[in-house]
């Protein structure tokens, strides 16, 4: 039976679970419960991969009403896979959570932050398994709201938070409400909100209303995305959100983002590559390259750690924008291994972060003075990362890189190629800038005292998972191959 | 064991006995005997490997496919065992000197000095067997940044900067044109294995392939290549058994040991010989006579050597420009015993600086009084890499000149000849300010002996035999030197030695 | 006539929109965006909407319009003046979307055309099948709560979490003691206004439950239920002062409830997958049509308790929260 | 003319969103904010409800005598909207009174130099 209705519990599971969380007053259970409430749905994510690994599409009407009368959960590939980076993030957050929040949010409250995180969860879940459109607006506000709460209770430990969580609510609403006028504008002319009818049924509607509808959705995702020059929300709300919380957003919410840009790009418009009959895939090299570049330089001049590394994110957002834009089966492999393995390397990175700033309170660049020496482990993993995101070889970043500069060696697109190895330089040079930092000598010689143990699991995961998929990178190569010829309808 | 076990184990054991290096920190001397104890494993199994050598039955070992055509793939061949058997041999001699030069300087964190070492010699082995492009990049790249914590190893401002430096000339030059490069060869080739003959012949023009080889020559950034040196100088600060085993032997001869490679199995010694490499010929010789000039008017000992060894790593690219199977045999021969006789030299300085905290040309007057064995030592080793006879630097020399002459090429036997001179002209300096100059003669600052805040401490026998060892095997290599060419021939197209 | 007044409407909501533009005193401005709200619930009913209206005269227009008072008693009144800047760029933006959605109006089918795509898809079945299949007048309703009922759980969900979200910010560890609130209206001056809320509140209370159950034949459900009951609290509040109302209804008590509400929902859905059905398939419950309407009942009444509560809740947070630091 | 009259209510609604976003990007103030916000999803609501409107129909509860319904599902999404429009608006006035306590402002120009990223972190002042 779970088998059968895994489709719909593994977003029902966390949903249902999180008022109950809220309601626990012990913060150490409540803990204990997230942490195993998100393995289970990582478990169930699993199973649905395991179920769609053959091409097989799931298709769960719920109520049981045929599609598209009803809502349609509609998992494919690309669904299952990204129910599982979210899942497995929530888990490994899961897993240091409680400890990296400790000090700075009292205990009283901590119950009620877990249920805001599960809802977090189950609305990204929800935005990856639908098949609805609108369904996708109800889920990305669940997530939004939650999203908007976690990040200002970084509040304890900073009081921008605040601002920036308000920030973040006034665009993320602004672009939800753009993506809702999108939805008007397309249910207008096709009278239905299920994505594959909608794709179906698009062909002959008017072409005005379809451009319309289709650049408002992209002005709403795009928002959502960080796209440049829309991302201003974006370092802040990491920087500041609990530590935590800010791992699990940049493993989670940008991609959901990139997801949503991949779903519509095909399920909605059905022109792959293309959103709309407007080329938007023209659009993501430019702006891509923009954000790579952009993002590497304001990097390089940060003064804080977790603002640097989400600079570094706008300009991973970057690559995959332009590995999308490149197009066809390849671009968009290309463009989900970059998202798989930035996910992985930058959760690593944030991770071990969190696990600084638990020690030692703060992330900025001139206090991470001597943690080579007290902290070697945590040291040693943000270099990993670091080394990682260069594109250093038998490093996951390496693989992605690589298959986007091959593919636009191909293309003989040169603007990307050299953007794309330029920007490696910058990123050599941010990412030494957290080494040297890490290596000068501290003003005063502290005890060594590295990662609490609650973070060794989680980031050594992560870690290992960095170096594996960069030597051993077949498994992700083929997965996102599988789901980008299920995506556009080739053979694999 | 089997050629694919012993190709394993020479890049394993290191790797291991960095391990043990690093569970063993807390007690110095078994972490040493450590060290000494891999090296002298790494040596043994280079050895079978080269007694066992057949290329008829050399076959390839595939380890990984990072992705579909970039595989991970391991091939011993003549070249590539050349290069093992120096990185190996010198590995032994030069932990036994740092031993004797780290414990005299009572230097820090020297645990993470030995592992990163055995690191590096690992990645050294790995570019050795390399059997794919893809292989050789990956394993350049780990070089580059285990070597980075030897190089930054006194973490003061200047070590810090200096190491800044080395990595952003490297990592630039490996992310960008190298990595472009070879991505480039990829996708006209279809493959980056190495293959007798090349790959790339008839799948791009002249034209295009005379900008993928400065591509290549530039984007090794480890061969030195003026005007993109800077890394050598700079990578200085490191404590001088890095300089010695790293910046004369293993970092620096990877990178021309690459383009050797690169030279032979990509493009094919004939391809650069029909006119591909000629551009390359003109920068390369000019490289060799500007870093000599250069290099007679650095003071500080180190500095001086470091263009030495710019000028002398432009000398192997001088010989794969020149693309015909003697020049390539002379650069592998100068691979060799250039790496023997500076690491004599580096050896040398060290120990100078051990003795008599002296850096500077200016500073060393009359201190080789004190130090005979240590001052002929150093003389045999400039000898030999200016060229003379009865030392092994002869060899290469006479090779290039004689590939020179052969395509005719009379300019480039000009400044092969002026090149001796000049190389003579900054070693021979260092051995006779040391040896006949008196204290003080030249040096208006010297200050009185003994006012060092750590006196003139005794030279550590540690320090002192390896410098000698190495100068003798100078001389033994002048014999052997015929046996390496006939070795590494079969590879190169060599026929009848001259 | 209807085409009139929709044009008078129109164009008093503009009015409205420009004025709140560019008043700075955020107490006009609340009531304005206040009427504003009405004066769409009326535009609702004129385009055959009227349940859509009730909602939004409940929450949109009362709701909204009491927090946003709440948070301005909080944050303060007036408002700074704006630099050119920025509003340079908030022009050109809304210019250039404005340009851009009327340039794809252009295609779209005439206003109340019946043969507009919207019109013929879809929307046909459930209104010619709605009857068969769940058997209550309302489409809106069955729409609601059983074809796109699972839309509604998140809905709920999203309540709740708003609820959760203003704990968080404004209580839990963060909340200021709480002292006597202000009751606005005091018991020896403000006669008329206590007299006429001690006869409202009731009956509000008591609309509530007919909004709720009568939801199958006429405009209304559990939000709109909800929505009025908890309005009436809130009414209450106001004229009796939060510290009556937090005696009344405990927050602890609206949190368990407001979580059994999404629980309801849920469990009802779950309930359906142990009958081996799809998740919020209420003809598990019992077969066709009284499953349906068994099932709706029981999700309206979840969503009646989330909304209630919530409102309350979130009244009470902003209520009780003291002005100055 | 009767395109004028068939496409007058979108334009009006268009309108009215236009004025609700100039004044969430213009507007400092961040519960003005908020209300420009609350406008243009209203406003956003009468395109959709717009959309869904028959001409000479009902609403659509049926009964005997009407054939002629308008449009259910546009009300539907609408109803949901509305309580999101809601929900979100709850949190972020609880956010601009936490961001009053904290900063003592609410204007965003004021803001923005208490919030720069050079700052030494502040953590909040519990009461």
């Amino acid at each position: 039976m779970i088998a059968q209705h895994a489709a719909v519990l593994v977003v029902v599971l966390p949903l249902l679970c999180a008022p109950l969380v809220a309601l626990l007053r012990d913060a150490r259970i409540a803990g204990a419960a997230v942490l195993i409430i998100a393995a289970l749905d990582a478990a169930l994510a699993t199973l649905l991969l395991c179920q769609t690994l053959d091409g097989t599409v799931i298709s769960y009407a719920l109520g049981n009403w045929a599609p598209p009368i009803g809502i349609e959960y509609r998992i494919d590939l690309l669904a299952a896979a990204m129910a599982c980076l979210l899942s497995y993030a929530a888990t490994l957050v899961a897993l240091f959570l409680p400890v990296s929040l400790r000090g700075t949010i009292a205990p009283g409250d901590q119950p009620r932050l877990f249920a805001a995180f599960l809802l977090c969860l189950a609305g990204l879940v929800g935005i990856v398994v639908t098949g609805d459109i609108f369904n996708v607006f109800v889920f990305l506000e669940i997530s939004s709201l939650s999203t908007y709460v976690l990040i200002a209770m970084g509040a304890g430990a900073d009081r921008r938070a605040l601002t920036a969580a308000f920030d973040y609510l006034v665009l993320g609403a602004t672009g939800a409400t753009f993506f809702v006028i999108g939805i008007a504008f397309l249910y207008v002319v096709t009278g239905t909100l299920n994505m594959a009818d909608l794709g179906e049924r698009m062909a002959t509607a008017p072409k005005r209303a379809v451009i319309v509808g289709s650049s408002f959705i992209f002005v709403g995702i795009a928002l959502k995305a960080a796209m440049l020059p829309l991302h201003r929300w974006m370092p802040n709300a990491y920087a500041y959100a609990p530590a935590g919380i800010g791992t699990f957003l940049a493993m989670t919410a940008t991609k959901v983002s990139i997801y949503l840009l991949i779903r519509m790009s095909d399920f909605v418009f059905d022109t792959p590559g293309e959103i709309g009959r407007v080329n938007f895939a023209a659009l993501l090299p430019p702006i891509g390259l923009a954000m790579l570049v952009a993002g590497s330089v304001i990097a390089v001049t940060t003064k804080d750690l977790r603002r640097l590394l989400a600079y570094s994110s706008i300009a991973n957002l970057g690559l995959m924008l332009v590995a999308l834009g490149l197009g066809g089966i390849a671009g968009i492999a290309a463009a989900l291994v970059n998202l798989f393995n930035h996910a992985i390397i930058k959760g690593g990175m944030f991770a071990t972060t969190a696990a600084v700033l638990h020690r030692r309170g703060t992330t900025r660049m001139d206090a991470l003075a001597g943690l080579s020496r007290d902290m070697p482990v945590a040291f040693g993993f943000l270099v990993l990362g670091g080394l990682a995101l260069i594109g250093v070889p038998l490093t996951a970043g390496f693989v992605s890189k690589l298959l986007v500069v091959k593919l636009a060696f191909e293309q003989a697109n040169w603007l990307v190629v050299g953007g794309v190895m330029l920007t490696s330089l910058i990123t050599v040079a941010y990412v030494w800038r957290i080494v040297e930092a890490g290596m000068a000598a501290p003003a005063k010689t502290a005890p060594r005292h590295d990662l609490h143990p609650a973070f060794l699991l989680p980031v050594g995961l992560l870690g290992a998972a960095t170096i594996g998929l960069g030597i051993w990178s077949e498994p992700m190569l083929t997965l996102a191959g599988r789901i980008a010829a299920q995506m556009i309808g080739g053979a694999p | 064991m089997s050629p694919h076990d012993l190709m394993l184990t020479a890049i394993l054991l290191p790797l291991a006995t960095a391990l043990l290096i690093a569970l063993t920190g807390r007690s110095p001397n078994i972490r040493e005997a450590v060290t000494l104890a891999g090296a002298a494993g790494l040596a043994v199994t280079v050895y079978e490997l080269i007694a066992g050598f057949d290329a008829a039955t050399a076959q390839p070992l595939v380890i990984a496919e990072i992705l579909p055509g970039f595989a991970l793939m391991l091939r011993a061949e003549p070249i590539g065992l050349v290069f093992a058997g120096v990185a190996a041999g010198l590995w032994g001699l030069n932990s036994l000197y740092s031993i004797g030069y780290m414990r005299a300087e009572h230097a820090p964190r020297q645990t993470r000095f030995y592992a990163c070492f055995a690191l590096a010699l690992s990645a050294a082995m790995a570019i050795a067997m390399a059997g794919t492009l893809a292989t050789l990049f990956v394993a350049y790249e780990v070089l580059t940044l285990v070597t980075y914590p030897l190089v930054v190893h006194w973490q003061t401002e200047g070590a810090i900067a200096g190491a800044r430096r080395y990595l952003a000339y490297l990592l630039a030059t490996s992310l960008v044109p190298f990595l472009g490069a070879i991505l480039w060869t990829w996708i006209a080739a279809g493959t980056l294995d190495f293959t007798p003959g090349g790959i790339l012949d008839g799948k791009l023009g002249d034209g295009l392939l005379t900008v993928l080889l400065l591509l290549f020559a530039y984007g090794v950034g480890k061969a030195a290549l003026m005007p993109l040196h800077g890394w050598l100088p700079a990578a200085m600060v490191a404590p001088t058994p890095v300089s010695a085993l790293l910046h004369a032997v293993a970092v620096v001869k990877a990178g021309v040991f690459t383009l050797l490679k690169i030279a032979v199995y990509i493009f094919g010694i004939d391809v650069i010989g029909r006119g591909v490499g000629d551009v390359l010929i003109v920068i390369a010789a000019a490289s060799v006579i500007a870093a000599s000039v250069i290099a007679m008017t650095k003071d500080d000992l180190k500095a001086r050597l470091a263009y030495s060894t710019v000028a002398q790593l432009a000398m192997v690219t001088l010989a794969v420009a020149i693309g015909s199977p003697l020049a390539i045999g002379a650069g592998i021969l100068q691979l060799v015993m250039h790496a023997w006789g500076k690491i004599t030299l580096f050896f040398g300085a060290g120990a100078i600086q051990i003795a008599t905290h002296k850096k500077k040309l200016s500073e060393i007057s009359g201190i080789g009084v004190k130090l005979p064995l240590l001052m002929a030592s150093f003389l045999v080793g400039s000898l030999s890499v200016a060229g003379l006879p009865p030392f092994g630097g002869m060899w290469p020399k006479f090779l290039l000149l004689e590939a020179a002459s052969a395509r005719d090429l009379y300019l480039l036997v000009g400044c092969l000849g002026l090149s001796t001179l000049l190389t003579l002209g900054y070693l021979v300096p260092i051995f006779v300010t040391a040896v006949f100059r008196k204290p003080g003669e030249d040096d208006p600052h010297a200050l009185p002996e003994g006012d060092h805040g750590h006196g003139d401490g005794p030279l550590p026998l540690l320090a002192l035999i390896p410098p000698v060892v190495t100068a003798a095997g100078c001389v033994v290599l002048f014999v052997a030197a015929p046996a390496i060419l006939r070795f590494v021939a079969p590879a190169i197209g060599l026929g009848a030695l001259p | 006539m209807e085409t009139l007044l929709m044009i008078g409407l129109l164009a008093a909501l503009g009015a409205l929109a420009v004025t709140i533009a560019f008043m700075d005193d955020l107490l006009v401005v609340t009531m304005l965006s206040g009427i504003f709200s009405f004066t769409c619930c009326a535009i609702f009913v004129l385009f055959d909407a009227p349940d859509v209206a009730f909602t939004e005269a409940c929450v949109g227009a009362g709701v909204s319009t009491v927090l946003t008072l709440a948070a301005i008693r909080l944050t303060g009144r007036r408002e700074k003046r704006v630099g050119r800047r920025a509003s340079a760029v908030g022009l050109i933006v809304s210019t250039i979307c404005g340009l851009a959605l009327v340039y794809g109006t252009l295609e779209l089918p005439r206003f109340g055309d019946p043969l507009a795509p919207a019109n013929q898809h879809v929307a046909p079945h459930y209104l010619n099948e709605s009857a068969a299949e769940i058997g209550i007048p309302n489409v809106i309703t069955s729409v609601l709560g059983s074809y796109r009922g699972y839309d509604t759980m998140g809905e709920t969900v999203v309540v709740f979490t708003a609820a959760l979200g203003v704990l968080m910010l404004l209580g839990g560890s963060q909340a200021r003691p709480l002292r006597r609130g202000d009751a606005p209206a005091r018991a020896d001056r403000d006669v008329i206004l206590r007299s006429i809320a001690t006869l409202f509140v009731p009956m509000t209370l008591f609309l509530a439950p007919y909004v709720q159950f009568h939801g199958a034949y006429s405009p209304g459900g559990g939000f709109q239920a909800g929505a009025i009951f908890g309005g009436a609290m809130i009414l209450y509040g106001l004229v009796f002062g939060i510290d009556r109302l937090n005696k009344l209804v405990p927050e602890r008590v609206l949190k368990v409830i407001a979580a059994l509400g999404v629980l309801t929902y849920g469990g009802t859905g779950l309930v359906t997958l142990a009958l081996g059905h799809q998740f919020l398939d209420y003809d598990a419950l019992s077969p066709r049509p009284s499953g349906q309407q068994i099932g709706l009942t029981a999700i309206e009444f979840g969503v009646f308790m989330t909304v209630t509560c919530v409102m309350i809740l979130l009244f009470q947070r902003f209520a009780s929260r003291r002005s100055e630091p | 003319m009767s395109d004028l009259v068939g496409l007058f209510p979108y334009w009006a609604v268009i309108i009215l969103m236009m004025t609700g976003l100039y004044i969430v990007i213009a507007q400092g103030n961040l519960v003005k904010k908020l209300i420009g916000l609350g406008i243009f999803q209203v406003s956003v609501f009468v395109l959709y409800i717009a959309i869904g409107v028959v001409d000479g129909a009902t609403p659509p509860i049926l009964s005997p005598g009407f054939n002629s319904y308008s449009n259910p599902l546009p009300s539907v999404l609408i109803l949901t909207a509305i309580v999101v429009g809601v929900a979100t608006l709850a949190v972020g006035l609880a956010l601009a009174v936490r961001i009053r306590e904290s900063f003592g402002t609410i204007e965003e120009e004021d803001l923005l130099p208490l919030t720069v990223p050079e700052l030494p972190p502040e953590p909040e002042a519990r009461p």
